[in-house]
This record gives structure tokens, sequence and C-alpha cells, in this order.
């Protein structure tokens, strides 16, 4: 009844030192939304760069609608139908958001040829609200929360009527009531016939939308089954080779009443101050939606923001207004934007790990690059980053391998006090579980922790406190067990509608 | 690719001229100036009279530096002589006791280097007399007495440095009416002196006369003020205008009126000079004092350790006569 | 509209304003309808060229070239006016010239992928050879009446050589504003990767920007030969681009592409211009006059990156 | 042997620096064919006494633009220092010592104030320095009033003139700073962090790094090495005038770009670099033995520039 419009086979890519691709095959049905999975690193994103023209494949053979085709460039992808929404950004950040969507779109221009900004506002405007976002197409990309941003890349990749519509893990930077709008829209196009292909490490999505999940381990294909065949369990042993029994770790110690962290009346904006303690071997969650405020808390903490209100570590108050103070009083922050703020892409793994702690590693500025290359292999070892030597130039490293770096260039600095904002961003499950065990054993041996995420599974199983802001202020705390996500989710969107109802 | 070996013959004709034939290096103070193209073609022509071989070569930016690691470049190929218009007459001293020290005569043409072991300096004039010329010029022209501006090529080049000083103190002894208001510099940019000039005139609307004292600045002055007298700001003949300029440069204006008088000179015969007396030097002759004919271009007079080769006064009368 | 024009520029037009007041109260003669349209007149060949170059710095790219592009169309343009050729016909062969010049770095940048700043710093130094050697290393003067036109003349009672500028602005602006290859030389100028991978025509768009730069500096080239009145090949604009990228970037544009109007570009360069007139209006002493002046876009920059600054450190009053 | 070498030396550079080695010694072999001064002793000392001032400023252009800035006002700092040097010693009187040392100052100054407005304030170093050019040369006529002066001890002349064990004294210098570069730049965390200071700014900041210090010690060297060249210019000159140094940013800049220095930064080498230099050197000599005119000699350099760095991708 549904046709194949895609046919991928023996699909192979090799990299210099990497086999990316052995001998992957692939179909895809009109009106599917067919699910890849598969660890950091299995070859998922490498397989989309092909379908989409951005790489061409060492060997092997595809065909859409039953016609064999080699593409040369994106261009010639986009021209047989197939739009992509890549892993990383590809936004002109100087650029209006209705500009980004439409910008190569001839139907933009009216008359003598000329941009019709008005009618691309309008357009524009409409594509954002079918998303279910608020956003103004006339800001700037490069005003815009991640959030906002990646929903301008999904508006962009559905402005034109493509065929095949491949998401590289669209929602790893969407908060979860975006998520939602999201896959509405990914069920809108299923039904308006368009093939999906939809990478992601997040299981509930998969189950939620797909219909179809291929899993891919170390280049190579697993399996494809229906999603009605199998279980989450089934598929993380498919991904990652062995069962993975729990994903988050158990709570065994009991935490000391030392206050680490107090942080009094601290300004995050104006108009908005928050105050809250962070004990010793504590995992603190702060979770709020969309602009209420937890990432200006993060910036306060590290001294990439200047304001009013103390923050006192250890009893003492101190003076934090650069990283480097911050850094100075054991605070390690690992930035939710690891592209812009977290990796020099353009360095080696080693270069990257150890900038946080040249100072440490060197005398009078001479590096010894000896003890440097020890840690390094220490920590490549101990999160099982995947890199075929640590002189891998970063940029050419999967998503969550590349996440594991900036995880580790604090975790390096052996910090007192972690702020960790959307830590397990595109990482897939194997390493999620690996992660979430690493921080429970650090704060087991008594680091503090504050986990800012707007991923709610992963605030509810980690954290032993939660913090939920509201428009810039605190309006609820938790512990551990005692909130699920729909009350999570009520409150962090509408505190004031909650407290109707309690009283 | 571009490593082919040069013929036998070739290599002989290129580096060392047959036996006994000499080569000069003459050096202006940079290359691409119409000025020292003139210059160039003098001291080819003169090489081609004399049958030596005449290397005209500078850097295209006016640097002592660069100069300097030119001519040793040059002491290093073993030239017969050298003869420079040093950019700075004071950092080339050294580099010409070493020449000197080498048994390589050298001669200053155009900008000297008093301080230097050099043989003799090639001038038209001295910068002294020049300046001289130019105020007692302007003088007469504006009758005396009035505001006068000065543009020149460098603020920081030598031979403008001394004629402007040299101006100054003329009037200040013989026109103490004479009030000089500024002094711009183009940095030889010529969009750069059309400006500076449009900008004195209506700077300086009771403006009396402009010298410029190098080739470039009486030219751009009479096209602003050209231009001036078209827009109707400023009347025909209200402002005189004199200095140095070559004649191709100034034919317009003279012709018009803009300009009455030029003080100029041929830059050609200061380049065929130089080699002319190089030669000699390097064939071992005394240059004798006073007045010196040399066969083709004429006369020249030796004072000392200078060669004047004289000023030409450009007015409407004779501005037809030259070709450069 | 009001966005594309928004209020980037505003620091920029306010320190313009400021140095055109203090020049108003040094001297009397600087506010003068005569001096205005000096102002004017001095700076249309570095605002034309600005045009070119605001494009090229949006690209992320820069243009080194702009002054011997300058030199050698104008060499050629004097010569052929003075062997009798037709003044429209030699400045319309002029732009051809500079459009070839155009085209070859843009070739040289897009086909074998050399940075601008190398492309255009190597074409620098043979574009200006060439222009000498085209010369004979002679001034180029002495031009027949009419072609003063260019330069001097008047059209409906403006300046035709601002008529000229005023018009190339327009168009330009429009260009970027409103067509689809202007707005890609933004959003290449903007993120690269990006414009890459949504298969925009990157090499095409760098190549015309080239070619443009290199048109609007022949055409700055001709009103400069009619202007001076005489041409010396080596040292005809000699330093033009620096002054024409420091305005450029003084009036908001981004080194790094992306950023920068010509609106922007054109008050820059009319800063720059009203400096150089004014500090000689004012009576400084020559020898402060360089002093000055860099003083002044130093402060220009200043004022232009104060608010970034400011903005790096401060919390924002808007939750996202 | 080749391997090793090859793993030694850092993955950008390698390809690069055989091709420039390769390319210098293909001009050296043209002009040794081309004239029989060219590989004497005395024209090979020639040469290295004349790439000092080039060289020394250079050596820390190549941080500045791996860095991710650029300097155009060099050739007005060395200027100004050449300037000061002359009238500390002639005009004030001090002894010459005391006045380079004080020139040498002048020049940090300067590289702190284009340090500060860069670095801290983080304003576009192309404009900042673009003024600071104009501005500095400025003060040199001001100073000067455009008059060139001399008249210094001859054991200054050393400096720039001397010979130690039978090379030229500012030779050694050079080498000495290229030698100290290039340790700081391979083995020192100021090195890395110059490098990821050009590839990434924020993610420097960041990791909790001062990257405003690093800038600004980076530009202030920079002011100092032009300081040092226009010292070491004046004793080779004898005389420091108004224009020393005006334009040579562009020489500097020029051997860095065809060094394989990537001009938005994060890549580069000094090894390019100093082989920069030396082609630029070399070629400058060797035409000039050859006796070609400058105008083609700037052409020729034009298409060497296209040459040499064909191979670096944008
Ligand atoms: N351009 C490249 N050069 C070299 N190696 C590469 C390149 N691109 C990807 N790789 C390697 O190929 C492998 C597959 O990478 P890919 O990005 O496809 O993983 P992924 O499945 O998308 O992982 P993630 O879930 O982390 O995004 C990885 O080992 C990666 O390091
Ligand atoms: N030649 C040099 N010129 C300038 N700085 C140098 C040089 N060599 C080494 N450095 C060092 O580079 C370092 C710059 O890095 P950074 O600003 O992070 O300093 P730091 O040592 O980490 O700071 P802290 O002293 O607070 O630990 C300086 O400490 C400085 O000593
Ligand atoms: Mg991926
Ligand atoms: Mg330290």
């Amino acid at each position: 009844m549904t046709s194949l419009i895609l046919k991928m086979s023996g699909i192979d890519k090799s990299f210099p030192g990497v086999k990316a691709l052995s001998n992957v095959d692939l179909d895809l049905y009109k009106g599917e939304v067919h699910a890849l999975m598969g660890e950091n690193g299995a070859g998922k994103s490498t397989l989309m760069k092909i379908l989409s023209g951005l790489y061409q494949p060492t060997d092997g053979t595809f065909y859409v609608k039953g016609k064999e085709v080699r593409f040369q460039s994106p261009a010639d992808a986009e021209d047989a139908g197939i739009s992509m929404i890549h892993q990383e950004f590809n936004l002109f950040p100087n650029l209006t958001v209705a500009e980004n969507i439409f910008i190569e779109r001839s139907s933009i221009l009216g008359k003598a040829g000329l941009i019709n900004w008005k009618s691309m506002y309008n357009k524009a405007q409409e594509l954002i609200e079918s998303l279910g976002a608020t956003i103004d197409v006339r800001d700037k990309v490069q005003d815009l929360s991640v959030q906002s941003q990646q929903v301008v890349e999904i508006a962009k990749a559905i402005s034109f009527d493509a065929d095949i519509l491949i998401m590289d893990e669209p929602s790893a930077a969407l908060p979860e009531n975006e998520v939602k709008n999201m896959l509405e829209v990914v069920r809108r196009l299923k039904e308006k016939g368009v093939a999906i292909v939809y990478v992601s490490h997040r299981m509930p999505e998969v189950f939620e939308i797909a219909d179809k999940v291929t899993v891919l381990r170390d280049g190579n294909k697993i399996a494809t089954k229906p999603v009605q065949e199998t279980t989450q369990s089934e598929l993380i042993s498919m991904m990652v080779g062995k069962a993975v029994d729990e994903l988050y770790p158990s709570k065994t110690k009991a935490i000391s009443e030392d206050v680490v962290l107090a942080v009094q009346d601290l300004e995050i904006t104006p108009r908005h101050q928050v105050s809250f303690e962070l004990r010793k071997g504590e995992i603190v969650g702060l979770f709020g939606l969309v602009g209420a405020g937890t990432h200006n808390v993060a910036q306060r903490l590290f001294g990439l923001k200047r304001g009013g209100g103390t923050i006192s570590i250890n009893g003492k108050k101190v003076k934090i207004s650069r990283p480097k103070q911050a850094k100075k009083n054991d605070i390690g922050y690992v930035p939710p934007d690891r592209h812009r703020h977290g990796l020099v892409k353009e360095m080696t793994v080693q270069e990257n790990l150890t900038l946080t702690i040249l100072e440490k590693l060197s005398y009078y500025s001479k590096l010894n690059k000896k003890k440097e290359k020890e840690i390094i292999q220490t920590y490549i070892q101990d999160l099982q980053i995947k890199t075929p030597h640590e002189k891998q130039v970063v940029n050419l490293l999967s998503g969550g391998n590349q996440q594991k770096i900036v995880l580790s260039k604090w975790l390096v600095t052996h910090p007192k006090i972690l702020i960790l904002e959307e830590p397990t961003r595109g990482v897939d499950v194997g390493a999620k579980a690996e992660i979430y065990a690493l921080i429970q054993k650090l704060a087991n041996e008594g680091m503090s922790i504050l986990f800012i995420s707007t991923e709610m599974p992963e605030v509810i199983g980690m954290s032993d406190r939660i913090l939920v802001m509201h428009e810039g202020a605190i309006v609820k705390q938790y512990s551990y067990g005692e909130v699920e996500q729909n009350e999570l989710l009520a409150i962090a969107s509408s505190p004031g509608g909650i407290e109707v109802k309690t009283t | 690719g571009s490593e082919d070996q040069p013929s036998p013959a070739e290599e002989g004709a290129g580096e060392e001229v047959a036996e006994g034939t000499n080569s000069f290096f003459i050096n202006p103070k940079s290359i691409g100036p119409a000025y020292f193209t003139a210059a160039e073609r003098g001291a080819e022509q003169a090489g081609e009279d004399l049958g030596v071989e005449v290397i005209f070569n500078a850097p295209t930016e006016t640097s002592s530096s660069d100069q300097i690691n030119m001519i040793q470049d040059m002491m290093i190929r073993e030239v017969s002589g050298i003869g420079i218009s040093p950019n700075d007459g004071e950092a080339v001293v050294p580099v010409i006791g070493r020449a000197i020290e080498q048994g390589i005569p050298v001669v200053t043409w155009d900008s000297d280097a008093p301080n230097s072991e050099r043989a003799y300096y090639v001038t038209p004039a001295t910068d002294a007399e020049l300046g001289e010329a130019f105020a007692e010029e302007i003088a007469n022209q504006i009758g005396g007495a009035g505001d006068v501006a000065f543009m020149v090529a460098g603020l920081g080049s030598t031979n403008q440095i001394d004629r402007v000083d040299a101006a100054e103190a003329y009037f200040e002894a013989n026109y103490p009416d004479i009030n000089i208001v500024t002094v711009v510099a183009s940095d030889d940019d010529q969009q750069r002196s059309y400006d500076n000039a449009q900008n004195l005139l209506n700077t300086y609307p009771e403006l009396d006369g402009i010298v410029g004292f190098a080739g470039g600045e009486p030219p751009a002055a009479a096209q602003a003020v050209a231009q001036a007298i078209q827009n109707g700001s400023i009347e025909a003949g209200s402002i005189a205008i004199t200095g140095f300029a070559v004649p191709s440069l100034v034919e317009n204006y003279i012709e018009e009126g803009i300009i009455e008088k030029i003080i100029t000179w041929d830059p050609a015969m200061l380049g065929y000079v130089s080699v002319y007396v190089l030669n000699e030097l390097a064939n071992g002759n005394e240059i004798p004092e006073g007045e010196l004919e040399i066969a083709n271009i004429g006369s020249v007079r030796v004072e000392g350790q200078n060669i004047f080769t004289g000023t030409i006064d450009l007015t409407e009368e004779n501005i037809g006569e030259f070709d450069f | 509209m009001k966005r594309i024009m928004s209020i980037h520029e505003a620091p920029i037009i306010l320190f313009t304003l400021i140095v055109f007041f203090i020049f108003t109260t040094l001297s009397p003669n600087f506010l003068q309808m005569s001096n205005l349209q000096t102002i004017l007149l001095q700076i249309t060949i570095t605002g034309i060229i600005a045009i070119g170059m605001t494009m090229v710095i949006l690209l992320g790219g820069m243009d080194l070239s702009v002054g011997a592009v300058l030199a050698l169309v104008a060499t050629i343009v004097g010569l052929l006016v003075n062997a009798g050729v037709n003044m429209w016909l030699a400045v319309l062969l002029g732009i051809v010239v500079g459009a070839l010049c155009g085209a070859i770095n843009g070739f040289i940048i897009t086909m074998f992928n050399i940075p601008d700043i190398i492309t255009t710093l190597a074409t620098m130094y043979i574009f200006r050879g060439i222009a000498v050697f085209v010369s004979g290393g002679v001034w180029v003067t002495n031009f027949p009446k009419e072609f003063e036109f260019l330069g001097q003349g008047k059209l409906l009672g403006i300046s035709f050589p601002v008529l000229v500028l005023f018009v190339l602005a327009c168009g330009f602006i429009l260009i970027l504003g409103f067509t689809r290859f202007g707005r890609r030389i933004y959003a290449i100028g903007g993120n690269k990767n990006a414009a890459r991978l949504s298969g925009m025509a990157m090499k095409r768009t760098k190549f015309f920007v080239y070619l443009y730069s290199g048109m609007l500096s022949a055409v700055a080239a001709a009103i400069y030969a009619s202007n001076v009145g005489s041409i010396q090949a080596s040292t005809a604009a000699l330093n033009i681009s620096f002054d024409v990228i420091a305005a450029v970037l003084i009036g908001g544009a981004s080194i790094f592409g992306g950023t920068g109007t010509i609106v922007g570009s054109m008050f820059g360069i009319l800063l720059l211009g009203i400096i150089q007139n004014g500090v000689i209006i004012s009576q400084f002493s020559p020898y402060w006059v360089d002093a000055i002046t860099g003083l002044l876009i130093i402060v220009a920059i200043i004022i232009n990156s104060l608010k970034r600054w400011k903005d790096s450190l401060k919390l924002e009053g808007k939750l996202k | 042997m080749i391997t090793i070498m090859k793993k030694t030396i850092h993955p950008f550079v390698n390809n690069q620096i055989v091709i420039l080695l390769l390319l210098l010694v293909g001009l050296s072999l043209f002009f040794r064919l081309q004239s029989p001064y060219f590989l004497t002793q005395g024209n090979i000392f020639n040469i290295l006494s004349q790439i000092v001032e080039i060289g020394l400023i250079a050596i820390p252009m190549t941080y500045v633009i791996i860095s991710g800035n650029m300097d155009l006002s060099v050739g007005s700092i060395m200027g100004l220092a050449a300037v000061a040097l002359g009238m500390f010693h002639t005009m004030a009187g001090l002894d010459i010592w005391l006045s380079v040392i004080l020139a040498l100052i002048v020049g940090i100054l300067c590289g702190a104030l284009n340090g500060l407005l860069i670095a801290k304030f983080k304003m576009q170093a192309i404009v900042v320095t673009i003024g600071t050019m104009v501005m500095l040369r400025g003060f040199i006529y001001v100073l000067t009033e455009g008059r060139p002066i001399s008249g210094y001890p001859p054991e200054f002349y050393f400096l720039g003139q001397g010979q130690l064990g039978g090379l030229p004294f500012n030779t050694i210098v050079l080498v000495i700073a290229f030698v100290l570069a290039y340790y700081l730049i391979r083995q020192t965390r100021f090195g890395r962090y110059t490098y990821a200071l050009g590839n990434n700014e924020e993610a420097v900041h960041f990791s909790g790094i001062n990257e405003v210090r690093t800038r600004f010690i980076i530009l202030v060297c920079n002011g100092f090495f032009a300081a040092l060249a226009g010292v070491f210019l004046v004793s080779r000159l004898a005389t420091a005038e108004a224009t020393t140094g005006s334009g040579i940013e562009l020489s500097v800049i020029t051997a860095v770009l065809i060094g394989g220095t990537h001009i938005f930064g994060g890549r580069g080498s000094l090894v390019g670099t100093m082989i920069g230099v030396v082609i630029i050197g070399v070629l400058n000599n060797g035409l000039n033995l050859m006796g070609v005119s400058s105008l083609f000699q700037m052409v020729i350099l034009g298409l060497f520039i296209l040459i040499a760095v064909s191979r670096q991708k944008s």
C-alpha cells in the first residue's frame, strides 16, 4: 500500500582512520517515520549526511523513487526532494528568522525579482505559528535562545515541501513542551505523505512517533524493526551491545548538612532575584521552561554576567565576576552550547580536555606534556570517549563524544561545585547512563552539583532536590521521588494555576 | 618551472658587462614617480652616449631602509659607480662611506647627503637657492605682502624641509609682511594635494599665494584654483601660484593664466650628468672646477662639490618649447 | 524597512554630528556652503569605493587592491581621452577594465580558494605594476576640457560626482536589501557553513561582489582622473584601501562579515571626510593633522564598540 | 625519518613548510644561476641583516595573527620608538643605552594602548590599529617636525652594524628571539592559549582563562618588538627619520601570510613565518642583483604570494 521512496544499500563510508559505516541498508516508505538509533559515533549523522548530499559514500548505491541517484552537493539532494535538519545548527545568526527560513526560496521574490519582505514575514510567521511556537520572525537569530533556534531549523526544513525529511536529533535542544509541538508537526507531515528519518536518543519520543526503527552500532546495521514489535530494553541492548539495567543510578548516600554554596538575592535580571543553597554531595536540579531564568543563574554563578546579590562558598562570601574567578573558587560549568562555548573545535581532543587546567600542568607557563598525556588517557578511558587517538581534531568526533569532552574538561579541574547545563544533550542512552552514574559517583565523593536541564526525566531521576523556576523566581521545591513529570511540567508552566488547585 | 638556465652568452651580457665597460647604479628616491622616470631617460641616454651600462632602480616606496638595502645589493654586484638621490641624507652616510672604502665612486643627485664622503652633488641649484627663488617669485607676484600657503610632498623629506626653511628665512629677511599661514603635506598623493588645495581655499579666503615645493603640488593647486574660479567662489588672478613642476604638468594652467611662472629643471639632465660624472670618476679623470661642457646636453657649473645644472623659468612665452 | 536600517548606525551618526559641531565652533569657515560642497566632493571617490568594500567586508573579506585598480583605470581612461576617444566611451572601457580586475580577484579567490586578503594583497602589487607600466611612468595629464565634466560638472544643479555617488549608494542599498544576491552576501558572511549546506551559490556571489568592487573602483577612477586633473600611476590612491576599510568598519561593519550597511559606511566616509577637511580648516599645525585624525578614528571606534562592550557585561532585562 | 619529522611538526603546517622550503631552495638555485654574487658570504650576510627588522616584527605578528587579531600600527610604533630614541639621546642628552631602554618602553606603551582597546574593550583590531597607525605617525611629525635625527655614539652602531663571532650581531638577536618565540608557542600554555584564542575566543573565556590578559600580552610584545626593530634600524642607518617604518606592516604581514599563517587566526607557524621572511629577503636581493626594476619586482612578489599560498584554503 505504501510505496518505497528511498532505498540505500551497501553504504560504506571511511574517513581517515575511521570506518564510519560499513554495508548499511535502509529502506524508507512514503508517509512513515523511521527512527534511526545508535550510540554516539555509531554513524547515524554520517549516513544522513550521505543521504543529503553532504558526504559522498565510499561505496554503495541509493535510489530515490526507483531511480539511482548520486548527489554531489546538498543542492542535488534538495532537488531530489530531500531536506535535512542537521544536528549542528546551520542558521545565519545575523539574519532575521524569516530570512533564515526563506533565503534560498524564490517564492519570496515579488515583482521585478525583488524580495517582498512583507509577504516573507507573513509566510514565516504562519509557519512558525503552525509549529506552535511564539517567535517574532523579525528578530535576528542571534538574539534567540537555543530552543527557538531549533524551531527555526525545523521551520526551515519544512518550508519547502520535501518528500524526505531528515531530522538529526531535532529534539536535543528543545524543552519538553516544545518537543510535543514538534512531534505534532512531524505527525502532520507524515499524514501528508512525507517520509521522515528521525534520529534521536530519546526513547519515549521514538515510541511515540516512529513506525519503524533501525539501529546502528559501530557503523553496522544491527536491525530494522517495526516499533510495535520491540521494547525499550531490546533497543538499548541492540544499541549498546549489552543490557543497561538502570538508566539512573540509585541514591544510597545520605547528603551531609554542610552548605557548600549559598546564594542570596542573586540578581539574574534587573528585576529578578533568586536565593538557594547547595550542600556537599548534593545534586540539585534546576528546572524551568524557556525563559524561566535557569540559564541566567548559571551565568551569574560562573561570572559570565555581573549583577547584585551575594554568593558564599563554604560560608565565605566570594566575588565572581569572571569565569576565571569561578574556576579559582572551584566551580566548573558545562555550558549548553558546546559548539560556541564548550569546545575549540579546530583543536585536538587533548588540547580541549586540558584547556581548563593548563595552569596546573605548567611550570612558569612551560607545559608538562607527559603529565598532560597521562591525564588525557585516563579520561578517554573512564568516559569511553570514542576517538582514534588523543590528537584527533574535535570537529571530527560525533556529537555525543564532543559532549563528553566538554564534561571531562571540567571534571579534570576537580571542582567542588559543578554546574551542568543540558549535560546529556545529544548523548546516547548508553553514554547517558555512564554520565549519570559518573555524576552520582562524583556527588557521593562530595562534589556538589547544580543540574540544569529541560529534559524532565533526567531532572527527576538525578536530583536530590528539584528547584522549579518560573519567570525569574524559584516557585517550588521538591525532594527526590516527590514529583512526577506531569506535575513538574504544570508547575513550571503556570505555578499560580497549580497553587489555586492545591488550596 | 621558471628556472630556465640562461645561455652562457646571455649570462656574460647580463652580469659583467664586456671587459672594460663600466656599469653604474643610478638610484632615485623611488621608482614610479614621473619625475624620476624623466631622470631615468636622461641616465639611459648617457649610458648609450658613453657606452656604459646604467642600472636605474629604487624601491617603489620612499623608504630609506629599502633604499639602502638596494644600494648594498648593488655594491655586492661590484658596480663601477653609484649615484644616489637619498630619501634621508643622514641615513645614507654609512653606506656611502663603505662604498668609497670599496673604491666605488659615489655622487648624490637631486637630493644631497652633505655629511657623507660623496664626491659630488648634482643639482639644478641648492635646495636653499630653490627655496629662496620660490619665495622671491611669489613675493614679486603678490606684491611683497600678504598670506602665503606652502604645499609640500612630505613633511619628512629632506629637500622639502631645506627648501621650506630657506623660503621662510628669505621672507623673514626681506618681506616681513608676508605671512606663511600653513604648510600642508600630500605624502605624494595627488588626490590629497588636490584636497589640500581646496581646503586651503576654503580655510583662508584671503589667501594671496601658494608655493608648491614638489612637482605635484603646483598643478594640484592650479586645478583647485581653476575650479574655484569656475564656481565663482574666487576671482581670476586673486591667488598666485608658483614653485616647481615639470612643464607638461602645468602647460594648460600657464596657458590659461592661472599660473604665471614656475621654476623648473629637466630631471633628465640630472640623470645624464650623474652618469657622466661617475664615468669620469671611474675612469680616473678629474672634474675641473668652473663651467663644464658636456657633449649632447650643454654646459654645467662645477663649484666645489656641487655641480649645478641650472633652472629654467617657465612662462607663457616658453611653455611650448619643452617636451618633458 | 525600519528594521533593515535599524539603529545600528546610531553611534556613528551621532559622532559625525558631534565632530561636525566641534569643527563648526572651531572655524567660521567650516559651515560655509562652499566648504560643505567641498567636503561632499572630496568624499565621492572614497565613497564610491566604500560601496564595493562594504559588500566585500560583509562577506568577511577585504579588498586591498582597490587603490591599484583605481590607478590602473584612471591611467587608461586618461590615456584614452587624451588619444581623442570619446569621454563616455573611455569611461565605459575603464569600467570594463575595472570589472576585469575585479573578476580576476574573484576568480582567484573562488577557484583556487586563496583567502581574499592574500589574493588582493598580491593583485594590489600586480595591478599597480601594470598601471605604472601602462602609463610609461609619466604623468597622464592635460585632459581635454570636456573631460572636466565627470569630476567637476553639475547636473540639475548638483555636482555630478556627488550625484553619481548618491545614485550608486541608493542602487546598492536596494540590491543589498531587496535582492537575493544582496541577502546572500549577508548570509554567507554570517555563516559560511550554513550557506554551503543550504546550497547557496557561494562562489558566484563572491565572484560578483569582487567584480562590482572592481567596477566601482573604476567609476571612482574616472572621477578621480577628471577631478585631480593629473595622474601618476605609481602613487595614485596609494593608501586608499586602508582609508576605505577604516571608514567601513567605523560605519559599523564587522571585519568577520555579516554585519554592516552601506548607510553606515557612507557615514564612516563622511566622518573621515569631515575630519580631513576640518583639521585643515580649523588651522591646526600641519604636524598635528595626522595625530588628530588618528585620535578621532580611535574615538569613533571606541564609541562604536562601547555599547557592545557594556552589553557583554550587563545582565539582560529579558528572560529567554 | 621523514615520518618522525612529520609527526613532530604540527599537523597543520608540515605540508606548507615543506613546500615553502622547496620554494626557497628553488629560488636560491635560480638566483645562483643568474648571479655569481648571490651565494657569496658577503651577500648572505647582506640578506641576513636586511631581514632583521621585518623578521623581528614578524615574530610577534605571527602570534597576533594566530590569536585572531591584526596589527597595522607596527610601522608607526617602530618609527615613534626610533624617533624617541633619537630625541632622548640628542635632545634630552640622555645616555644612549638609557635612551634605548626608554624607546623600548615607548613601544611597550604603544602596544599597551592597542592591547587596552583590542583586548580589554574588544574593539576590532584592524580599525583600532589603523587609528593608532595614523595617530602615532602624527605624533612623530609633531615631535620631529619631519626632521631626521642623527648623531649617535659609535658604540651604539654595534647593534645594527657590528659582528659577534663573525656573524652580524642583529642577525644573532633575530635568531635568538625566534628560537625563544618558537619555544614559547610550542611548549608553553601561553602558546596553547594563542592558538585557542584564534579559533574560539568564547570557549577560552568559558574555560576560566583570562583571555584578555593573553591578548594584551601579545599586543604589548608586538609593540616591544616593533620598537626593538626601530632601535636596530636606527643603529643600522645612523639616523631616525619621520618616515621610519612606514609601510613595513605590509611587508611583515606578507611574510607571515606567505609562511602559511591563516589570516583569520587559529592556524600558523613561526617556522613558516621565518621562511617567509627569508623568502622575501632573498627575492628582493636576488632581483636587485639581477637589476630587475622594482616595478617588476612588485609584480613578481604579487605572483609569488599567489603561488606560495595557493595551497592555503580559505
Ligand atoms: N569528517 C569526518 N572525518 C573523520 N571522522 C568522522 C567525520 N565525521 C564523522 N566521523 C567519525 O565517524 C563516526 C560516526 O560519526 P557520526 O557523526 O555519524 O555519529 P552519530 O551516530 O551521529 O553520533 P551522535 O549520536 O554522537 O551524533 C565517528 O567515529 C566520528 O568520529
Ligand atoms: N614571553 C611572554 N610574554 C608574555 N607572557 C608570557 C610570556 N611567557 C609566558 N607568559 C605567561 O603567559 C600567561 C598568560 O596566561 P594567563 O593569563 O592565564 O595567566 P595565569 O598564569 O594563568 O594567571 P594566574 O597568575 O592568575 O594563574 C602569563 O601568566 C604569563 O606569565
Ligand atoms: Mg550525530
Ligand atoms: Mg599562573
